[in-house]
């Protein structure tokens, strides 16, 4: 059943007892056409890009925990594209295209908010490399303009641009078309919108084993459900990648840390927008609930636990009690942590491995889900296809080897 | 050698001055060095400073007006009257030819803070995570830790008077949260 | 935050280290440009045991290395660089308050 | 009056104190020792505010910490001012105003109550289904414009404070053998057995009175002593023993290695804190052990309207009574699958409020407590349960079914004006699950409890099972005794009921549709049994799933009262067991926690250090303007008569170069390297080679990180064969240290050699400029400045104004230059002294803007600014200084990686433009005029200034193969249109380099 006003409506009358499951629950079939390794956003959109456009439709998502477990449901939710390699503002860019209507081709309101994604400097380096961004994404067709103090303050009223703070603000960049979506939504939407298309969603389907035949290509998967046979396998399992890929004797440039977020208690509409602050660690945006929604950092060292320390937390909050003076009096209502798999450079790797029929979609780090839609298209075509989609194929593991790093965090010391 | 003409002027750390509970003062200028080795080095520096410096972690020793503070299995802080710097770097490298080691004037790069007052070590535990309870942090125990946001060496002289040793651009800043904290205290 | 056993000056806290990453990582120069980049980037990652790197850096400074659970964060073993690691020791008990200082002797 | 549903004696209240406090305007008076809450039932006050979704009149449910409905916004001042308190624990002081939230016009009337009309519409994850608009609209449009504005608007519930919170936040690390979380009869029994046997102990308790269900007992005897009083002595032996008591203080999180975070609250219970005294104090605990006697939560029951004002727990009945002398109503019903509401029951009878019924759902419960309540003429109706109540504001009667499986039609309604409900406790087991123990399901009695603990840790008492406050007492001392080596201590107890038991999950049977009926399960929320089986039913069958779907236990009180029966009831519908559906995750705080706490005493000056160096004094008092480099202030320029940037700049340059410019290079970074090895570890360290740089000679280093990049630079004096002097990068010098240490210790232990920070050992007066020997030479002595003795790149100690320094003759302004290291005591001095001269000259002080300027007009790049961490030191066109024939050096691996040495690099550059206009730094190169959108970028620019010494505009860049480009046109596409630039040699100024040798 469609979702819409019309047959919300209806359904209101029946007490909504003709709302069918929003995707099916199968058993695993003993062999498909391909399989994806987690049903995050990534692995999600990935199978539905793969049905929709590609036409494949004996394929499966298997998910070890529940849809949308893992950092997809535990993030901040910024999206922005004004990236600076052009390698990733095409990557990034291609996702905000397909944010834009992403509800309409899903049918379901993922609650893709452009309100505005605003990045403050702090000195005059954070200046330098925020109007190198403004000039590289203006020449990319990406938006992204640079405000005074002043607009940034007219832009996020709570913002304090007192010159007589520890770090004055000297001036912001803004993305209008940044902003936030409801990240339940979007793997809820995929996962329904994929199910409708034949995609098995497996979930409580931890991946145990790939096998490989005697030519070392995959052959298949061994799961906490059976067995599973298929020639083809995208891992896209974020923090756990490395065991993942581990099952197949595949070693990566990855290390996986706990990444921590808090959101408030609720309060009425107080930030308009999303404020990103790297240089003191602090990013804020509020939710449609009403809570105030925060970014904190990473524990230092390598974990899979989803927690870390209070410390990580405390830091956070000094910098954004220092930014937003307003906030000081409002609660921490609950803080937890994601396992982010972090690259050498901080740009993801997509594309082919060292084992036939076995493509990799990981390193997103603390930035993935803005790309949500964007990994998940070219993906699909990468493993649909064999080959690269143009947007990813600069993504590739063997850069590691030649140099050819796209080093994001060297060059502006950005994250989300 | 400093010429007495020439002032010498504390870094900028506004006069900490006694609290009601805590008394928090800066310490007069001082001879410090940074003194790296083995052990065989560090017999030598000890002879040369009449008094051996402590092999046991985060412990100290004093003899006189001299101390030597353990900071690292190959390092101490050698403290000394401020008179005293140009002879005895001159001694500690006279007794130590032909040794491998490292002896860095390290004077002016720190300052000293007394901290005294039965709540000190409630007030140092304001930014300092470490256990400062007699039992585990001793009369004489000394170490590199940290406090709030800034690296200080905390060295216990009685039950309620530390010495805090902090970079000297950071003393503005840690005089200003040990100021702060006081208000916590009570 | 953690407690973390520096094996010179005993258990401190976390807020007195930096960490390092994988310990036992050896700088193979020699080795071709793939041998190259597992050296620079490659990584076990492992979820379980890690030999990590440690600093304490606002502490004695020293680099040293210790084995990990990354599922329970719990430590099994500190030593020092150079040392090999320890086959698979019992977990250091949770809650040991420090001694100040309580590491082990210098060793000659 | 403070009351007239007061009772005339008894409770925790100090009658003979009053206290005026203002409820949505009204003034109403209580006592010391009221909370709002009980205060306000004191007046029969019971709607409080209104429900988030459906805007649906509510009352106080509970009586503590898990109080999901009675919220309210406290205001102090303006600026004081906190929305979403639980009334249940805002404790009460003399002029406390305080506000009901979520309605307008007021709390009786409320406009958004039309959502409760609406609410079938409302149902769980309705926004995910609608409000898209069509994709011709323009995609997100109509809902970021048109549906997402107004949902905005309704949700949230308080309104947020506006200006800057002026209170302080205090901080304490603290240290213990033993801590215990909860004062009930559990904890205080565990804490006194630890401090008896001498250990170091602490205890929380997050109520202003240590005590927990001993306050609640007042017929119960502990080692001969009414309960209350007993705790009290308890407290006071525990305080004489040393330890740490700390009331009003919530353990909120349970972290790794036996790390807990509390919060105590310290002046929000006062009517006139005390100036400037802290609000609240984090205390970060690490303990030996830790005890958890956290208590329970009682459960409410799920029926039809279970939210009306009117409908409470009934052991917050019992706590505003005993502990408030408040009776929260006059005839109660009292509904219940668990024994302990009898014993309410029979203390509110006795308190006078008259018990019209108690229904328990149970078919044959027995037991002391039902014995006890008939003997007394109770009337109880055994099997039967509620299927509604009326009344909206305020319950009027409960609808009371005789037989729970029977039809809607078969009930009475029985009036009354208190509906009492228990389902049955839960334990507290939040910190216990927050440490990573692993929770255990016990079939039994149908609750999770604290199985394997994963730290050192245990649980005592109601959040352990325990049930009875002997039972309590037991566990606590038994834990408090193991955890300290310590004697168990046996407590004497008399009124106690350990028999009393009971316990239901999930939705009571009511025979109504249940699709037309809101039977509350999150109450904060809006969440009913209907929107459970509605997620269930849509596919959302994992509990993390429902949770996210519905909303429920994700509202401020997380779910303490919800999430048992949330869980049941999704059971229910997937035909599983409970465990088999497992929970949700306990996460951090237990109860929310004010950020200002956990930010602490970091705001203002002291958010992060601020690092001034020993002529911070003399800029501040020129007038400079500062930057921030790190956690350093630079003076920036040096402004006189109203000069912008750009003019004092101009003035600072071309006095620099035509006289003399002193700078303040304090912020420099420096390691002493000694060693008998010190040399090789610095050929291991730079690029460069130092085995052959002779003592009292400097040279320029290049560090690379491993990858083959630019990591940082700085010139390097040999003072003897084992002594060099480092500088570093201002920003890069804890990190260059740490990178050298790292190597020093773990990949070239075999060296000889020793580092250490003499950053601020040494103040740094750069002295630059023609006549910088002539400042210089009457104040130095024992050093020859002419240029035969004391070349360019070369070193000196001596002294200067009588105190020691190392000189360098070094320039990062092309000109003749000095740089005087003097300890830092003495740096102001001698600055003085350097000033007074060079003023005297004719020459000035610039700042780091002109530094900026002059090293780009010699083409001299900037860690940082010229490099971007992908950067070679070939691209930068300093190849030449790589030692190649050195066999290793951090990074020489990578240098011939692939891309490494492929053609196109980017190469440093300079660039020349037409006219006077500035290039933007970070504007993108490209090799037309008029690039398409996309088109690739060769180049950027990375510096750019108007040059005073040349009078045109300059820039450094880094192009794709732009050293072959010298002499052709790029383009720096902008706004207004490509502005065409020509490629030229970076150096823009004295490319032969004379100055430097005058
Ligand atoms: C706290 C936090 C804040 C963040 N903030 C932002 C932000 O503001 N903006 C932004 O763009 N990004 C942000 N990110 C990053 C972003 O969340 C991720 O990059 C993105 O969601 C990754 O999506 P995914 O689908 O690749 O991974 P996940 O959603 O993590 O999905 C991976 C799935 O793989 C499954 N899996 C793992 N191992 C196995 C196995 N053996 N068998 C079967 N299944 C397996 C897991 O169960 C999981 O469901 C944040 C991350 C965190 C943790
Ligand atoms: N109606 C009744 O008869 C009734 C109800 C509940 C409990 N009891 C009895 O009382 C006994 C309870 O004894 P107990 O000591 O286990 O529990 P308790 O409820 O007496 O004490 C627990 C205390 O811990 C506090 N607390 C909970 N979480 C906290 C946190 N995170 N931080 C700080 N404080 C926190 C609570 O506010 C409470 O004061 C039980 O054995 C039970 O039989 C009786
Ligand atoms: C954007 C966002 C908003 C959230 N808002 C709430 C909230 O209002 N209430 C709440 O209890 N949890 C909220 N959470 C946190 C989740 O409850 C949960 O902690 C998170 O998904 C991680 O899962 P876990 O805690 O079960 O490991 C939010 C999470 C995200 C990512
Ligand atoms: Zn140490």
């Amino acid at each position: 059943m469609r979702f819409s006003f019309a047959n919300l409506v209806r359904q209101s009358f029946s007490g909504h007892q003709g709302w069918p499951e929003q995707w099916r629950d199968p058993e695993p079939k003993a062999a498909y056409d391909a399989v994806i390794i987690g049903a995050g956003g990534h692995g999600l959109a990935t199978a539905y890009y793969m049905a929709a456009e590609h036409g494949l439709r004996n394929i499966a998502v298997v998910d070890k925990g529940w849809l949308g477990g893992g950092n997809t449901g535990r993030n901040t939710t910024i999206i922005r594209s004004n990236y600076l390699w052009e390698e990733s503002e095409a990557l990034y860019d291609h996702a905000l295209d397909l944010w834009q209507d992403l509800s309409q081709v899903l049918n379901y309101n993922v609650m893709y908010s452009p309100r505005g994604c605003m990045m403050l400097a702090h000195n005059i380096h954070d200046v330098q490399v925020f109007k190198r961004h403004v000039h590289a994404n203006r020449l990319a067709g990406i938006d992204n303009e640079w405000l005074t103090p002043e607009e940034a303050k007219e832009f996020c009223p709570i913002l304090n641009t007192s010159e007589r703070v520890r770090y004055p603000i000297l001036g912001a960049t803004l993305q209008r078309r940044g902003g936030v979506a409801r990240h339940d939504a979007v793997a809820w939407g995929y996962a329904r919108a994929a199910s409708a298309l034949g995609v098995d969603i497996l979930q409580r389907c931890e991946v145990k084993g790939i096998t490989r035949d005697a030519s070392g290509a995959v052959s298949g998967l061994d799961t906490t459900r059976g067995p599973i046979a298929t020639r083809r396998v995208g891992v896209v399992a974020a923090g756990n990648t490395s065991v993942v890929m581990g099952m197949a004797g595949v070693r990566l440039p990855l290390e996986s840390y706990p990444l921590q977020a808090l959101v408030s208690e609720p309060v009425k509409p107080m930030m308009p927008c999303v404020v990103m602050s790297n240089t003191i660690h602090a990013y804020m945006s509020q939710s449609d609930k009403g809570e105030l929604v925060i970014g904190a950092g990473t524990d230092s060292y390598i974990s899979y636990s989803q927690t870390g320390g209070l410390h990580i937390a405390t830091h956070t909050l000094d910098a954004i009690c220092e930014l937003f003076p307003a906030v000081r009096r409002l609660r921490m209502l609950r803080s937890w942590g994601g396992i982010v798999d972090v690259t050498p450079d901080r740009s993801p790797i997509i594309g082919k491995t060292p084992v036939p029929g076995l493509f990799v979609n990981c390193g997103w780090g603390t930035g993935g889900f803005k790309a949500t839609p964007g990994s998940g298209h070219v993906f699909a075509h990468q493993v649909a296809t064999g080959e690269p989609h143009p947007i990813n194929a600069p993504f590739t593991l063997d850069r590691f080897r030649t140099g050819r790093l796209i080093d994001e965090a060297a060059a502006a010391a950005v994250a989300h | 050698m400093a010429d007495p003409s020439i002032a010498r002027t504390a870094p900028r750390a506004d006069p900490p001055g006694a609290g009601a509970l805590v008394s928090l003062g800066l310490v007069p200028p001082a001879t410090r060095f940074s003194f790296r080795g083995d052990a065989a080095a560090a017999d030598g520096c000890g002879r040369a400073l009449g008094l051996a410096l402590p092999r046991v972690a985060c412990r100290s020793a004093e003899a006189g007006d001299r101390a030597v503070l353990w900071l690292g299995p190959d390092e101490w802080l050698v403290l000394a009257p401020e008179a005293e710097t140009v002879p005895l770097f001159a001694a500690v490298e006279a007794a130590l030819a032909g040794v491998p080691h490292a002896l860095v004037d390290v004077s002016h790069r720190q300052v000293g803070f007394a901290v005294l007052g039965r709540l000190a070590p409630a007030l140092l535990n304001a930014g300092c995570p470490l256990d400062l309870d007699l039992s585990a942090f001793p009369i004489g125990a000394c170490t590199r830790t940290v406090l709030a946001k800034c690296d200080v060496v905390l060295w216990r002289r009685g039950p309620d008077a530390f010495r805090l040793e902090v970079n000297r651009s950071f003393a503005d800043y840690l005089a200003g949260t040990l100021r702060v904290a006081e208000r916590g205290l009570g | 935050m953690l407690l973390i056993p520096c094996p010179y000056c005993g258990p401190r806290p976390e807020l007195e280290f930096r960490n390092a990453g994988h310990a036992h990582i050896a700088r193979a120069t020699a080795a071709d440009d793939q041998g190259w980049a597992e050296t620079l980037f490659y990584r076990d990652n492992p979820k379980g045991v890690i030999a990590e790197r440690w600093r304490h850096f606002s502490g004695c400074g020293r680099f040293f290395n210790a084995l990990r659970d990354t599922v329970s964060d719990g430590f099994l073993a500190s030593y020092r660089v150079g040392e090999p690691r320890p086959a698979a020791p019992p977990p250091i008990p949770e809650g040991e308050a420090p001694r100040i200082g309580a590491g082990e002797e210098p060793r000659p | 009056m403070s009351g007239q549903h007061r009772t005339p004696r008894g409770g925790r209240i100090d009658r003979a104190r009053p206290i005026r406090f203002t409820f949505d305007g009204h003034v109403y008076e209580g006592c010391h020792g009221d909370t709002l809450a009980s205060a306000l039932l004191a007046h029969g006050v019971h709607l409080v505010g209104r429900s988030f979704k459906y805007h649906r009149p509510r009352g106080f449910l509970a009586a503590g910490a898990e109080e999901p409905n009675a919220l309210c916004t406290v205001t102090r001042d303006r600026a004081r001012t906190e929305p979403n308190l639980r009334m249940t624990q805002v404790e009460l002081y003399d002029g406390l105003d305080a506000a009901s939230q979520n309605s307008w016009p007021a709390r009786g009337f409320d406009v958004g109550a039309i959502n409760d009309l609406l609410s079938p519409l409302f149902a769980a994850g309705f926004y995910y289904k609608t409000f898209m608009g069509p994709r011709a609209v323009g995609g997100t449009t109509m809902w970021a414009k048109l549906f997402e504005p107004v949902i905005r608007r309704a949700a949230g519930l308080g309104r947020p404070p506006t200006e800057a919170d002026p209170d302080h936040y205090a901080n304490r690390f603290a240290h213990c053998d033993v801590l215990v979380v909860g004062g009930g009869p559990a904890g205080l029994a565990a804490a006194l057995a630890a401090a008896r046997a001498g250990r170091r102990t602490m205890v929380c308790d997050e109520n202003p009175e240590m005590g927990g269900a001993l306050l609640t007992h007042p017929a119960a005897e502990v080692d001969g002593r009414p309960a209350a009083a007993w705790a009290a002595s308890a407290v006071e032996e525990l305080r004489r023993l040393g330890a740490t008591v700390l009331p009003r203080t919530q353990g909120f999180g349970y972290y790794n290695h036996n790390f807990v975070a509390l919060t105590e609250r310290l002046t929000d219970h006062l009517a006139h804190p005390a100036a400037g005294a802290p609000r609240e104090r984090l205390w970060q605990v690490r303990a030996r052990h830790v005890v958890l006697a956290t208590g329970a939560t009682e459960r409410p029951l799920v029926f039809p309207d279970n939210d009306r004002p009117g409908v409470m727990l009934a052991d917050a009945a019992r706590a505003f009574l005993h502990r408030w002398g408040v009776k929260p109503g006059t005839e109660a019903v009292v509904v219940t699958a668990h024994d302990a509401a009898y014993r309410t029951a029979l203390d509110l009878h006795r308190a006078g409020v008259r018990i019209a019924r108690i229904v328990d759902p149970r078919p044959r419960p027995a037991g002391p407590a039902l014995d006890a309540a008939r003997a007394a003429g109770l009337p109880v109706t055994a099997g039967g349960t509620v299927i509604g109540v009326k009344g909206s504001l305020r319950v009027s009667a409960a609808l009371v079914a005789r037989s729970a499986g029977a039809g809607a039609t078969d009930h009475e309604a029985v009036p009354c004006d208190l509906v009492l409900m228990s389902g049955g406790f839960t334990p507290a087991v939040h910190l216990f699950s927050q440490s990573r123990g692993k929770l255990r399901f016990d079939a039994a009695t149908q609750r999770y409890l604290p199985g394997d603990a994963a730290q050192a840790q245990s649980s005592a008492g109601a959040c352990a099972g325990a049930w009875g406050l002997a039972a309590a007492l037991d566990g606590g001392s038994a834990a408090g005794a193991a955890a300290s080596g310590g004697e168990a201590l046996r407590h004497a107890v008399s009124g106690d009921h350990p028999e009393d038991g009971g316990g239901t999950l999930g939705t009571l049977p009511h025979g109504r549709d249940p699709s037309r009926v809101k039977a509350f399960v999150d109450f904060q929320n809006d969440v009913t049994a209907k929107d459970i089986k509605l997620a269930v039913r849509e596919g959302f069958k994992s509990i993390e799933h429902v949770k996210r779907y519905t909303t429920t236990g994700m509202a401020t009180d997380q779910g303490k009262t919800s999430n048992m029966n949330a869980l049941a009831i999704a059971a229910g519908a997937l035909g599983r067991t409970l465990p088999e559906v497992g929970l949700t995750t306990f996460r951090q705080p237990y109860t929310p926690v004010t950020f200002g706490t956990l930010a602490g005493a970091a705001r203002d000056e002291l958010f992060d250090p601020v690092r001034r160096t020993p002529i911070h004094g003399w800029a501040e008092a020129r007038g400079a303007r500062f930057e921030d480099v790190g956690q350093w202030k630079r003076a920036w320029y040096f402004p006189v008569a109203g000069e912008d940037l750009h003019a004092a700049v101009a003035r600072e340059v071309r006095a620099t170069r035509e006289v003399a410019g002193i700078f303040d290079a304090s912020t420099l970074g420096k390691i002493e390297v000694v060693g008998p090895d010190a040399a090789e570890f610095l050929n291991r360290l730079y690029v460069n080679s130092w085995s052959k740089l002779g003592v009292g000679r400097c040279r320029y280093g290049l560090m690379l990180n491993e990858p083959g990049f630019v990591m940082d630079d700085g010139v390097v004096g040999r003072l003897a064969l084992d002594r060099f002097h480092v500088t570093t990068t201002t920003g890069g010098a804890p990190r260059v240290l740490h990178h050298m240490e790292d190597y020093l210790q773990t990949e070239f232990p075999e060296l000889r050699v020793w580092l250490t920070s003499v950053t601020e050992q040494w103040a740094v007066i750069a002295v630059q400029g023609p006549r910088a020997r002539a400042i210089l030479e009457p104040l130095v002595e024992g050093i020859d400045l002419s240029s035969g003795a004391f070349p360019h790149m070369a070193i000196r100690e001596g002294a200067i104004c009588g105190v020691p320094t190392r000189l360098f003759r070094v320039s990062f302004t092309g000109e003749l230059g000095f740089e005087v290291n003097v300890p830092s005591d003495h740096a102001a001095a001698v600055w003085d002294a350097v000033w007074a001269r060079t003023e005297a000259l004719g020459g000035v002080a610039y700042g780091t803007e002109s530094m900026h300027v002059m090293r780009a007009e010699k083409g001299y790049v900037i860690v940082g600014q010229e490099t971007d961490g992908t950067v070679t030191p070939d691209d930068l066109g300093l190849g030449g200084m790589v030692g190649r024939a050195k066999p290793d050096f951090v990074g020489r691996r990578s240098l011939s990686r692939p891309d490494l040495v492929a053609p196109g690099r980017k190469q440093l550059v300079g660039l020349r433009t037409e006219g006077t206009a500035v290039l933007e730094e970070g504007a993108q190169i490209t090799p037309v005029p008029d690039p398409k959108r996309g088109a690739h970028a060769i180049g950027h620019v990375t510096s750019a200034y108007a040059s005073p010494t040349l009078g045109v505009p300059i820039a450094l860049a880094l192009v794709e193969n732009g050293r072959a480009l010298t002499g052709q046109t790029v383009y720096v596409p902008m706004p207004g249109g490509a502005i065409p630039a020509r490629v030229v040699s970076p150096v823009f100024y004295d490319a032969e380099g004379e100055r430097l040798h005058g």
